[in-house]
């Protein structure tokens, strides 16, 4: 064990970048060849004929495993790729010393998370305070339940996946307006206030611009509607797909729509009085809601996993991870824009824009 | 000119006014006056539209002298108006309702000097720290009395149902530093203020009286740390001007080139963390790099990156180093090109728009109640430049050109700013064409300045940088007061601060440009 | 721990396994997220390292946190005045262990040049409010000089200096 | 069992596990976390001075006007989702009316709360 130690530090000081990379090849390699023994598995079982129930429970098991790799990986690999792309949008380099390319950065941040004091004020009231970092993470687990990453790649088509994903996705408001109100610290209280004022305010435009695709394709599942696109809707539904877009930025509190936690204003908005883990956890869940808004509408406006010569997977994460870097690369361009005109936007333009887009929809395929 | 409808109006009142040779008091008329008559004085002033300058207090042991700098921006000839008090009970009328601004020097005269400015509506700690039971600045220890304690610690905050006072600062992300100010929010509107100050309070005046004058000049670059040379300029120019020394053309060609250079980075650090403020971090990095480039050229010349010493007491330190006009004009072409990126990047986005117009408007009026200056004074549409009004230096030669917008809000106070990195540039493009040949310092300097009072004002990148000296003949100054433009700047916000939302607070207040140290002092 | 006569009290962890500790020290070491506190001049030195020619950002530490619950060390990069202090030392008192502190700058460690005889209003000195890990002397010091002092914290937790020392240069 | 039954069982379980992985992820650092205690270590952070009065005050009133038209939004755009669902494939174009009818109801609250100012943002 000290002398595997040793060796990290080895790797972590005298940085070889060779030697990192063979490292980092063999673990993916490891990756795969687990999960292509847990694929061979699962398909002899599937041959030997298991009842219904068996194949529900190793699903189960499967897609919880299947979670975890994606929530932590993502977030492991956001991190690193935001700063990284912040770092040359502005003529840096961004991490570099920490394993090559600075790759084993988001790795140490989060060590070094797991080992940081977690601090509960006096004051607080505890539930609420103790009770949002649960209530934060949970929806992003829940929502990856339903997202197609492959057409063989969905944990549970859930007929009604999209209702399920809007109405986990308004958990996370409750869970930031708990953090807000329970840290009883007025700089999170006002985070709190925005936020949910911010989330009730874009969640009528996207679910505005979801209406069409769901006219469109006829169905509530998502495979239903990755299936459905002959072409992708983005070229059906182009006003749908920006509402959306904005929509989503709002939805997951990014710049231009970072106000909840607003550095310059409110210092850090609503998770002001979190340390260690629990701040992680609202870390954890605003990079996972940032792949999952991609997720989503890659996967009602860019036809999901479809897509010539490579397999549907790869397709889903590299428009996916786009669409990531597409957000990233707002959020580097804009300043923030002030509450109000927030607000005012979403109810004065979005909601109407949105409104009109239904109805032409509506018109064009009816008339 | 306004200067003799005033003058006329000031006999009526019944006060001695003595006009003085301005070469060598950097004022033009010194005004006597019994300390009942300053209301109506004010008042007279007021109304031929001069602002307050600053308000020095100097400590004679028996009597304590108040001093009142007015000036006007379009006939800028400075009266100083003089009034005495006992020191044993030291008690002057406020002018408080009159210039605003004025107020808030009173209350740092009060908790300096313990003088009562009766009518005055808070006369609570501003600047200093509760534990310190004496006045500063007196000549000698005078503890500060019980009932004058009471006073000092005056108004504690209450909120009542719909409203809850927040603290925004000291660490706070958009303060720039360690301001902080009590805010009585009603959800997200500000409805009232109390700032404090002092955090960062460092007995620059009182060290001054501690210590020799070259001593003490490395200090001077340590208050405006952004823009250091405007104060180590001012101190040196008023000790020249009150010992009458006459510093050869080149050493004003370099000086010019180096305060040009250091307002350009200092607007160039404002513009990014301005932009830091309004939530976009890309700015700032492009500036800071900028930034690099002009700490580089300066670094060359005096060998420093931050807190410059460079200039001299007739004339500068060292000579220009070689290949520093190259790389000055390298600069110039470079920024010229950048100022096209930042004028893509930021001046046309929406979003910025929206954050930054119509948002903080600094009317005329409020800004003359305040004696708001620099690039804040010249957004509201008042072309009040000291480099221009009352050149000094080499800017008697060249003449730069004054950037000016009407509209006085935070999206013109932008605009202003990067207009003057424009004037700048031309300004420093034709400095380097013309710096003549010649020696760069005086060889033989007095050991003392003499007896007198002298004023001198320099325009910073924050605005009118001004400072006082009172020398009684020895080697140490015996009352110095730096006129900050930072504070004068600051004290408006508490006016047009009110009823805004914090989002645009964070906005106003970041397009002020503040440096904390220089209100603090 | 009594530090300059003021309370400063630090307790370990429930668990404590020496493997762990360092595997958990080599991960704090390279993720060392600075508090958003400017004081003074020292501060401008500060952002100037954060910026594109210094860029903290190479060894993970350019995550600003401005609140003191989520940063590991407080940069205090300027003078302590009499009213600053108690300031500084809630912001201390209320950062999430483990927390280290520079004193960057001559005034965060001496006063600098703001202490005369008769002055009323500096404290000489961070270390005489909370406890400091790393001093950088200079008015300001340049930003390789918090370069330097990270990598100094960096040592200080792991025992290993990230690049070779002046005696190690080859 | 019913395929909806099965389907949320999947829900369920994985709430469930959220749960388990967030506890012990935070049992973790309460184990290895090296703990500090100061005299304000545990009060209320307000930019490092004492705040004044708590923070939980009664807020001022354009939030909750935005939250009771969200009330009345959000259920009836919900209500969107089945007449979106066969709207292309199944009936004729009398569907477009009732799609119209449906945005009706969302059109009036929007104009009488824009009309009322509850979008104009006041002290």
């Amino acid at each position: 064990m000290r002398l595997w130690l040793k060796r990290l530090y080895r790797l972590y000081f005298q940085s070889d970048p060779f030697k990192a990379g063979l490292c980092l090849l063999a673990a993916l390699t490891g990756v795969s060849i687990l999960l292509g023994l847990a694929w061979l598995l699962g398909k002899a079982l599937w041959d030997l004929g298991i009842s219904a129930w068996g194949v529900d429970f190793l699903r189960l098991v499967l897609g919880a495993l299947w979670v975890l790799l994606v929530l932590f990986g993502n977030a492991l690999l956001l991190v690193w790729v935001e700063r990284k792309v912040a770092g040359h949008m502005q003529w840096r380099i961004g991490p570099k010393e920490v394993g090559p390319f600075g790759l084993l950065q988001s790795i140490a941040d989060a060590v070094k998370l797991m080992g940081k004091e977690l601090v509960s004020p006096r004051y607080v009231d505890k539930p609420l305070y103790l009770l949002a970092p649960f209530l934060i993470f949970m929806p992003c687990v829940v929502v990856l339940l339903v997202i197609p990453f492959d057409p063989h790649l969905q944990i549970r088509d859930i007929n009604v996946g999209i209702v399920l994903i809007l109405a986990f996705s308004s958990l996370t408001s409750i869970a930031v307006f708990m953090a807000g109100w329970g840290s009883v610290n007025k700089y999170s209280l006002l985070g709190g206030m925005r936020s949910i004022s911010q989330q009730i305010a874009y969640e009528i435009p996207m679910v505005l611009s979801i209406v069409p695709v769901v006219m469109l394709s006829g169905s509530l599942s998502l495979k239903g509607i990755v299936e459905a696109q002959k072409v992708p809707y983005l070229l059906l539904q182009p006003v749908a797909f920006f509402i959306y877009l904005i929509s989503a930025v709002a939805e997951v509190n990014r710049t231009p729509f970072d106000l909840p936690e607003a550095e310059s204003e409110l210092v850090a908005g609503y998770h002001i009085e979190y340390s260690g883990m629990r701040f992680a956890m609202f870390f954890l869940a605003e990079y996972t809601n940032l792949f999952i808004v991609s997720a989503l509408l890659t996967t009602f406006f860019l036809a999901g996993y479809k897509g010539p010569w490579l397999p549907g997977w790869a397709w889903f994460f590299i428009k996916t991870y786009l669409v990531v870097f597409v957000i990233m690369w707002f959020r580097w361009t804009f300043p923030r824009v002030r509450f109000d005109q927030l607000l005012n936007f979403s109810w004065k333009f979005l909601i109407p824009l949105a409104m009109l887009n239904l109805v032409v929809t509506g018109g064009v395929l009816k008339l | 000119m306004v200067a003799e409808g005033l003058l006329r109006d000031l006999d009526a009142i019944g006060c001695v006014v003595e006009e003085v040779p301005y070469e060598r008091k950097g004022y033009w008329f010194d005004v006597k006056a019994q300390k009942e008559k300053l209301p109506e004085l004010a008042g007279a002033f007021d109304q031929h539209g001069y602002f307050v300058e600053e308000v020095v207090c100097v400590d004679w042991r028996e009597e304590l002298e108040l001093l009142y700098h007015f000036n006007h921006w379009d006939d800028p000839r400075r009266f100083s108006v003089r009034t005495r008090v006992k020191a044993t009970d030291p008690e002057v009328p406020s002018i408080w309702n009159i210039y605003p601004g004025a107020g808030w020097h009173e209350r740092e005269i009060h908790e300096f000097f313990g003088v009562k400015f009766k009518g005055h509506p808070n006369l609570s700690y501003l600047f200093l720290h509760p534990d310190i039971d004496f006045y500063p600045l007196r000549k000698d220890f005078v503890p500060v009395t019980e009932e004058d304690k009471r006073v000092l610690l005056g108004r504690f905050p209450e909120g009542d149902e719909e409203s809850f006072w927040l603290n925004m600062g000291p660490q706070h992300p958009s303060t720039h530093g360690v301001l902080r100010l009590l805010l009585k929010m009603k959800g997200e509107f500000i409805e009232d203020m109390e700032p404090v100050l002092g955090y960062m309070h460092r007995m620059q005046e009182k060290m001054a009286e501690e210590r020799s004058y070259s001593q003490y000049y490395p200090n001077t670059a340590r208050m405006d740390y952004v823009a250091p040379l405007a104060f180590s300029l001012c101190y040196v120019l008023a000790l020249e001007r009150c010992c009458g020394i006459e510093v050869p053309e080149r050493a004003q060609f370099i000086r010019l080139i180096a305060m040009e250079l250091n307002r350009i980075a200092s607007h160039l650090l404002w513009l990014g963390t301005y932009l830091l403020d309004l939530g976009a971090a890309t700015p700032y990095f492009f500036a800071f790099d900028d930034r690099e480039q002009i700490l580089d050229i300066l670094e060359g010349l005096t060998g420093s990156r931050l807190t410059y010493c460079y200039y001299r007491i007739g004339g500068v330190y060292e000579d220009l180093n070689e290949g520093f006009l190259e790389a000055v004009d390298r600069f110039i072409q470079r920024m010229k090109r950048r100022l096209k990126d930042y004028d893509e990047l930021v001046t046309g986005n929406a979003i910025f728009l929206g954050r930054t117009k119509g948002i903080g408007v600094i009317p005329k009026e409020v800004a003359r109640r305040y004696g708001v200056t620099g690039p804040n004074l010249r957004a509201s549409g008042v072309a009040f430049d000291i480099r221009v009004c009352e050149p000094y230096d080499g800017y008697r030669f060249l003449k730069p050109k004054v950037a000016l917008r009407e509209e006085g809000d935070s999206f013109a106070r932008y605009l202003v700013r990067l207009d003057e990195i424009r004037a700048s540039l031309s300004l420093l493009e034709e400095a380097i064409s013309k710096v003549p040949e010649g020696p760069y310092r005086v060889e033989k300097l007095p050991k003392r300045p003499p007896v007198g009072d002298v004023f001198f004002a320099t325009e910073g990148a924050r605005g009118e940088v001004g400072v006082y000296i009172v020398s009684d003949g020895s080697d140490k100054p015996y009352r110095l007061k730096w006129r900050s433009p930072s504070f004068s700047n600051f004290v408006s916000f508490t006016e047009i601060g009110k009823g805004m939302l914090i989002a645009d607070a964070v906005a106003t207040l970041g397009s002020l440009d503040l440096v904390v140290p220089e209100m603090d002092r | 721990m009594e530090e300059g006569g003021l309370l400063v009290e630090a307790v370990g962890p429930r668990v404590k396994l020496g493997v762990l500790e360092e595997f958990l020290n080599l991960a704090r070491a390279n993720s060392l997220w600075p508090m958003t506190f400017g004081l003074a001049c020292c501060a401008i030195e500060m952002m100037a390292t954060v910026a594109a020619r210094f860029d903290l950002a190479r060894f993970g530490a350019e995550v600003m946190r401005p609140s003191p619950r989520q940063c590991d060390f407080m940069i205090v990069s300027g003078t302590i005045t009499k009213k600053i202090a108690p300031v500084v030392r809630t912001l201390y008192e209320q950062m999430a262990s483990p927390k280290w502190v520079v004193a960057y700058g001559n005034c965060a460690i001496s006063g600098g040049p703001f202490v005369f005889e008769g002055q009323y209003n500096v404290i000489e000195g961070v270390d005489k409010v909370i406890p400091v890990d790393v001093y950088v002397p200079g008015c300001p010091p340049r930003p390789e000089a918090l370069l330097e002092a990270l990598l100094k914290l960096q040592e200080k937790l792991t025992g290993v200096r990230r690049f070779p020392g002046p005696e190690r240069r080859w | 069992m019913s395929l909806v039954l099965r389907d949320f069982s999947f829900v369920l379980i994985f709430i469930l596990l959220s749960f388990l992985l967030c506890f012990l992820v935070f049992v973790v650092p309460w184990v290895i976390a090296p703990r500090s205690k100061g005299v304000k270590a545990q009060d209320i952070y307000e930019c490092g001075v004492d705040p004044f009065g708590s923070a939980w005050v009664r807020y001022f009133a354009p939030f909750y006007l935005y939250a009771l038209i969200f009330v009345a939004f959000d259920v009836d755009v919900l209500y969107l989702f089945p007449v979106a669902l066969g709207y292309w494939r199944e009936g004729g174009s009398d569907r477009f009316l009732v799609l119209l009818i449906f945005l009706a109801f969302l059109v009036f609250p929007l104009a009488y709360a824009w009309r009322k100012g509850v979008f104009w943002w006041r002290p």
